[in-house]
């Protein structure tokens, strides 16, 4: 059986949920941001599927952008992590829960 | 015959107009604390008023330039509408004043010198040219009345420039209050027209009043001719409003000069002359009468003045009536062309007055003058010539005019008139030949100060030369016939049966009037009354035994005219004393009546009140408080799901997509 | 190993096992032929270089501190390193008390592999490369922050605090000094304007004014520059004098490997000349015309052109002069705070490289 | 079944196996690591993909992403409790359940649709491609990916800056 956009598809599908598990019962904030970085990493891998069953480059371009975004992002949650943890001296996402209702 | 605006008439008022808004905000931070940048706009707008007057020459007889644009609708579909109209009442009108402003603005950076408030006095005088302008260009009522009511804001304000002192600021209130009364009158005038003919464009009002909107109720039409005349009784100090020009000298002599003798006073006489097809002929005899009597009584207390500015004010109060007069017998030309001459000559007179008052150092009574030709050879030759076209001289600007005016009276039948005019062309000459005696001529009578005057700079005296030149005969020939005689807006609207002025509404010149015409004894009359009155008024004066407080009229009537006719105290006694007691009566009635009334229901209210607080706290609480600790319960219950933690939230909203996903897939899908 | 056409070694494996197997993408088969490649250069070429290195050191260090060193091992010592070898292999592996056990134990391997794995790009001679990768530098780069990962990795799972600092230091020595790192590298790669190692070695074929560090004259002006911040920044990030601060001796012990022992310490010990080797070598290839000679012998039509061994002889010549300059610095210099470390990469090096790599653009579109 | 099948079964259970690790671990240092061998497994998955500018970009992007991440890791809780992984973890059963309803539910999507192939897949080298694709059509993106990049990066030194007192 040779390797189609399924098997590309589906590993991408699996790698997104895992990082929905991450995201969700993660109470460390770099361990949210590890669930978010795997599920950025699962649509890349559905873009390069896209390139290689439609034959262009165009869709690598895109996950080159999706890569470019993650490194702004990262950078811009660590910071946030960082002013998080000069507050309240951890980085509990649960403690940080100003917006409590 | 209608012809498109040339585009650059906007900027004849744009141009004052950011000259001010400059001096307004940067004014006193700008070199020469920015004079500089005002006479340069006003520059501009005088370059282009002429370029404008000679461009309307140009037309055919009968065309004129008209614009106009949608200014703004009210509900129920009445539309407004601002627009510019220039024929030849607007263009000379325009030339008049951008040229008197001009100089005066011109005379001001000398007169002024050193003030503290000198950039604001120049920012007031550019708005006060562009509220004029505004004026003047207006081819509706309303626009011109906003144009009226800010040259009255101007007015005001110069007028109290000085206002440290409590008689300056007095002034000005005088001024702006009675001129007030006047525009009440306007007011309603208008809005009997606008109610008649649904429309305060002034060509509308005319094509309304001809297509007979007035028709059947004439006396409406009369009492709307007399309400918008009632704006000029008070704009051009008429009688019986002429109570606040005398006192609004306490103003800088430049704006004497510009607004009180020049511009803003002349706006009542354009303005009669603008509206001049709607008057009926008994409100042209009302005017007529209005005017003639002005021009005499005003004539008289200028006799007994010994203020050289308070002479030179009623005689302008006396030449506005004149003018009056001329647009009541019919003549509106001829009242237009006075009004013309008459703003050259007394701008000059006031700006010489101004020469003198500065070279004095600020005094104005007569008793410190005499002599003073001598000190101020320029100023007093300037002077001198503009008296002799005030007294109506040959070969000078007022001898055309004020012939004109009195020769239409006698030929449209105002006898009486003519005789009430000629009394007051005599009177003229005569204050004016007291006036110019008293002043340069005889012996100083001020020794210390006669030996400190001088003559003035030159930015003062060349104003004074060019207005003394602009008053001999020679520039007029032909003027009235090319700017009043020739029909142009008016001349849309052809003869009514309100309307028996033919040769004003038509075109068409009577056959029997010709320059020259009219009773061969006129001409030898009207010069003699003038040289007689100089001759005998400067021949009382040359004995050297009497001066200034000379009475020259029986003494009864030196003591009326003296005391203005006791209208100021009239109206304080009468209008100002019996408001005052009806504010009186009317703070007792308010004290006792009416706070009685609301002291007993409050009284009854509080015992209301105490009834209503018990049945309050029961029921009317219980319930909100009920509601109040319901919604907190369901709220205290909704808050658990709002943990404020982030990751929860994310929970949730992946949760749903789950769902979703799951849900569009398996069971929709 | 005399090749016929010059073709790198993993091709053709590559095609070689293409032909045995029929099927599946080439792409496939590179690997593989790289990978297996790899293990032969490690086994015949970076081991021996790698002792040889480590002998080297030691006499230099000797003869600067006017001594003898290593001198009783075999003739002048030169059995001295295996010996050390041998008795690190014979020596207890010990683990420290509360150590994350498999983290401790991967580490050395991690580091291992990502040292000896640069040399897959190094383009030894004409035809002599493991495998010419089309993203060679990027390669290169990406093995030098895989490396640093295994020392952050020992580190960490040592617990013990100087462990801890000490691979801390090398975080934020590497993330930093990987910037001028590479922007310096980019100068050569937009002069060649091709990033494979192999590429731009052959693209400084001729004399010695067709190599980039003084091609064609007016290149000098932005590639001496950039020779040097490379250089500098190699220094760094082999963790070499004066850079050596996530070891620092006087310090932290032994830095990030102070709980190692045994072999373990001794895969941390090698890899370092590893990489000082393969830093040098990637130095040579960018920017001394690789296996090219200064007299443009091995250009073409020159006699020595596509000669394997002369183009070897070379390029090691031109690396271990590096390389022996890299010793020199370490014996002469002392530390930099970890300030200067800092101040250096992001307000020096960093700028410099910047400006350099511009204007080679500029250059290379004018 | 082909060796590049063979190929790309191995990266895919590395990536999965290393991203399962990386999210339920409970040491948060540990769960980087493995997060560093999930996304090696993807560059893999690149590489067998064609992409090999991808899979290298992936993995020089992401090795120093993980080395910051690990440092700020160790850095912010230090061999505490929580770095040990002490109730690190919490409803991971919740968890668990959406992210195999999210699963299912792309993969039941994924079935449903049909996807055309088209063009022939080549394992051409790319870098050069996809250089004149970024300076070319892509020009206007690439350079407002670079000041995005510098935005974020002032934005994030803005963030942690320490007050002056």
């Amino acid at each position: 059986m040779s390797i189609g956009p399924y098997h590309y598809l589906g590993l991408a599908a699996a790698l997104f949920a895992i990082g929905v598990i991450g995201v969700v019962t993660r109470r460390n904030a770099i361990g949210v941001l590890i669930g978010v970085e795997l599920m950025l990493n699962a649509a890349n891998i559905n873009l390069v599927a896209f390139s290689r069953f439609s034959g262009g480059l165009d869709a690598q371009i895109f996950a080159i952008f999706v890569i470019v975004i993650a490194a702004a992002e990262a950078a811009v949650a660590l910071a946030i992590i960082l002013q998080l943890f000069e507050k309240r001296s951890d980085v509990d996402v649960d403690r940080a829960r100003t917006l409590r209702g | 015959m209608q012809v498109d605006l040339p585009s650059y008439v906007p900027w004849i008022i744009f141009a004052p107009a950011i000259a001010a808004l400059i001096q307004h905000f940067r004014g006193e931070k700008l070199p020469r604390k920015g004079d500089l940048v005002v006479i340069g706009g006003i520059l501009v707008s005088a370059f282009l008023s002429f370029r404008l007057m000679f461009e309307w020459a140009a037309l055919e007889p009968g065309q004129y330039f008209e614009q106009t644009w949608s200014w703004f609708t009210l509900a129920g579909g009445h539309t407004f509408t601002m627009g510019i109209v220039v024929d030849g009442l607007t263009a000379s009108l325009l030339c008049v004043v951008t040229l008197v402003a001009t100089l005066v603005f011109c005379f001001s950076t000398a007169y002024m010198k050193g003030d503290e408030y000198y950039h604001r006095f120049f920012f007031w005088l550019s708005f006060f040219a562009v509220s004029m302008l505004i004026l003047t260009l207006a081819d509706n009522l309303l626009m011109l009345f906003m144009g009226w009511e800010l040259v009255g804001l101007c007015s005001y304000k110069l007028i109290g420039f000085w206002s440290k002192e409590i008689p300056n600021a007095e002034a000005a209130k005088k001024a702006f209050i009675t001129t007030r009364v006047g525009d009440v009158g306007m007011l309603i005038g208008m809005l009997i027209l606008y109610a008649t003919c649904d429309s305060l464009s002034i060509k509308a009002i005319f094509e309304g009043v001809q297509a007979g909107k007035f028709a059947g109720s004439e006396t409406a039409l009369t009492w709307a001719g007399i309400g918008i005349f009632f704006g000029a009784v008070g704009k051009s100090a008429q009688f019986p409003l002429q109570i606040w020009l005398p006192d609004a000298m306490a103003g800088p002599t430049p704006v004497s000069a510009l607004i009180h003798a020049a511009t803003m006073v002349a706006a009542g006489v354009y303005l009669t002359a603008r509206m001049f097809p709607i008057f009926t002929p008994d409100a042209l005899g009302f005017i007529a009468w209005t005017g003639g009597i002005t021009a005499l009584l005003a004539a008289l207390v200028a006799f007994t003045q010994t203020d050289i500015k308070k002479v030179l004010a009623y005689s302008t109060v006396s030449q506005l009536g004149y003018m009056i007069m001329g647009v009541g017998v019919g003549a509106p030309w001829a009242g237009m062309f006075h009004l013309t001459t008459h703003a050259m000559f007394k701008a000059c007179l006031f700006l010489g007055s101004g020469s003198v008052i500065h070279a004095m150092h600020h005094a104005q009574d007569l008793k410190d003058m005499g002599g003073l030709a001598k000190k101020m050879p320029i100023t007093f030759a300037t002077f001198s010539i503009a008296t002799l076209a005030l007294a109506g001289a040959p070969f000078f600007s007022g001898f055309l005019s004020k012939d004109a005016i009195l020769i239409e009276a006698w030929e449209n039948g105002h006898g009486a008139l003519f005789f009430i005019g000629l009394g007051a062309a005599f009177g003229t000459a005569f204050y004016m030949g007291r006036l110019v005696y008293l002043c340069f001529l005889g012996k100083p009578r001020n020794q210390e100060k006669y030996d400190h005057a001088h003559e003035s700079p030159w930015v003062m005296t060349v104003p004074l030369i060019i207005l003394a030149a602009l008053s001999l005969s020679v520039f007029y020939d032909g003027f009235a016939d090319k700017f009043y005689r020739t029909p142009a807006y008016a001349a849309e609207f052809p003869i009514t049966e309100t309307n028996t002025h033919a040769y004003w509404t038509t075109g068409q010149r009577p056959d029997d009037f010709h320059e020259g015409h009219g009773p061969s004894w006129f001409h030898t009359v009207a010069m003699l009354m003038g040289v007689i009155g100089l001759g005998v008024g400067g021949a009382i004066f040359m004995s050297g035994k009497r001066n200034e407080k000379t009475r020259l009229l029986p003494s009864g009537l030196h003591d009326l005219a003296a005391g203005k006719y006791y209208m100021d105290e009239l109206y304080l006694d009468g209008f100002v004393a019996s408001a005052n007691r009806l504010a009186d009566g009317c703070t007792w009635v308010d004290d006792n009546i009416v706070d009685g009334l609301v002291n007993t229901s409050g009284k009854g209210g509080l015992v209301l009140g105490v009834v209503s607080a018990d049945a309050d706290q029961l029921v009317v609480d219980g319930a909100v408080n009920l509601t109040a600790a319901a919604t907190q319960g369901a709220g205290a219950v909704a808050s658990t799901a709002q943990s404020g933690r982030v990751r929860n939230y994310l929970a949730a909203a992946l949760g749903v997509t789950a769902v979703a996903v799951v849900l569009l897939v398996f069971v929709i899908g | 190993m005399i090749l016929a056409e010059v073709v790198p070694l993993s091709a053709k494996l590559a095609v070689l096992m293409a032909d045995f197997v029929g099927a599946s993408p080439i792409w496939i088969f590179h690997a593989i032929g790289s990978l297996i490649v790899a293990v032969g250069v490690l086994a015949l070429v970076v081991t021996p270089v790698g002792l040889g290195g480590v002998y080297l050191e030691r006499k230099l260090a000797g003869r600067m501190q006017n001594r003898s060193g290593p001198n009783r091992v075999g003739p002048y010592g030169l059995l001295q390193t295996l010996a050390d070898g041998v008795k690190l292999l014979a020596k207890e592996d010990i683990a420290q008390e509360g150590a994350d056990l498999p983290l401790f134990r991967m580490a050395p391997y991690i580091v291992f592999l990502a040292a000896f794995a640069g040399f897959v790009v190094l383009p030894f001679a004409p035809g002599v490369i493991a495998a010419d990768l089309d993203v060679g530098i990027f390669y290169f780069l990406a093995l030098i922050g895989l490396e640093t990962i295994g020392i952050v990795m020992a580190g960490w799972s040592s617990n013990n605090k100087w462990s801890l600092l000490g691979s801390m230091r090398e975080v934020a020595q590497v993330v930093s000094y990987e910037l001028p790192l590479g922007i310096s590298a980019m100068v050569p790669v937009i002069a060649a304007g091709t990033m494979s190692v192999y590429g731009i070695t052959e693209a400084q074929s001729g004399h010695i004014f067709n190599w980039f560090l003084l091609k064609d004259g007016y290149w000098a002006i932005v590639m001496i520059p950039s020779f040097l911040v490379f250089y500098v920044s190699s220094l760094a990030a082999a963790k070499r004098a004066p850079f050596d601060l996530p070891e620092a001796e006087s310090e932290l012990v032994a830095g990030f490997h102070t709980e190692y022992s045994g072999m373990r310490f001794g895969m941390f010990f090698l890899p370092e000349y590893a990489v000082m080797l393969s830093l040098s070598g990637i130095t040579t290839a960018l920017f001394l015309g690789g296996w090219h000679d200064p007299f443009g012998m091995s250009g073409e039509g020159g006699t020595f052109h596509n000669v394997w061994w002369w183009g070897l002889i070379w390029f090691f010549l031109k690396a271990t002069i590096l390389f022996l300059s890299q010793i020199l610095l370490r014996w002469t210099l002392p530390r930099l705070r970890v300030d200067q470390v800092m101040y250096l990469c992001y307000k020096v090096l960093l700028p410099i490289s910047m400006v350099c790599l511009v204007v080679a653009a500029a250059m290379r579109l004018i | 079944m082909g060796i590049d099948a063979i190929v790309w079964w191995l990266f895919a259970a590395v990536s999965v196996v290393g991203s399962l690790f990386a999210v339920l671990s409970p040491s948060i240092v540990r769960a980087v690591f493995s997060l560093l061998l999930a996304f090696g497994g993807v560059a893999g998955i690149y590489a067998v993909a064609g992409a090999d500018f991808l899979a290298i970009l992936q993995i020089v992007v992401y090795v120093g992403g993980v080395l910051v991440l690990i440092a700020f890791g160790i850095l912010l809780t230090g061999r505490t409790a929580q770095a040990l992984g002490e109730h690190e973890v919490k409803n991971r059963p919740l968890g668990i359940l959406i992210a195999a309803g999210i699963f299912i539910g792309l993969l039941g999507a994924l079935m449903k649709s049909s996807f055309k192939i088209g063009g022939n897949a080549t394992n051409e080298p790319t870098t050069e491609a996809i250089g004149k694709l970024l300076l070319g059509d892509y020009i206007v993106a690439f350079e407002f990916a670079s000041v995005f990049l510098l935005m974020a990066l002032i934005g994030a030194a803005y963030l942690v800056r320490r007050e002056e007192a």
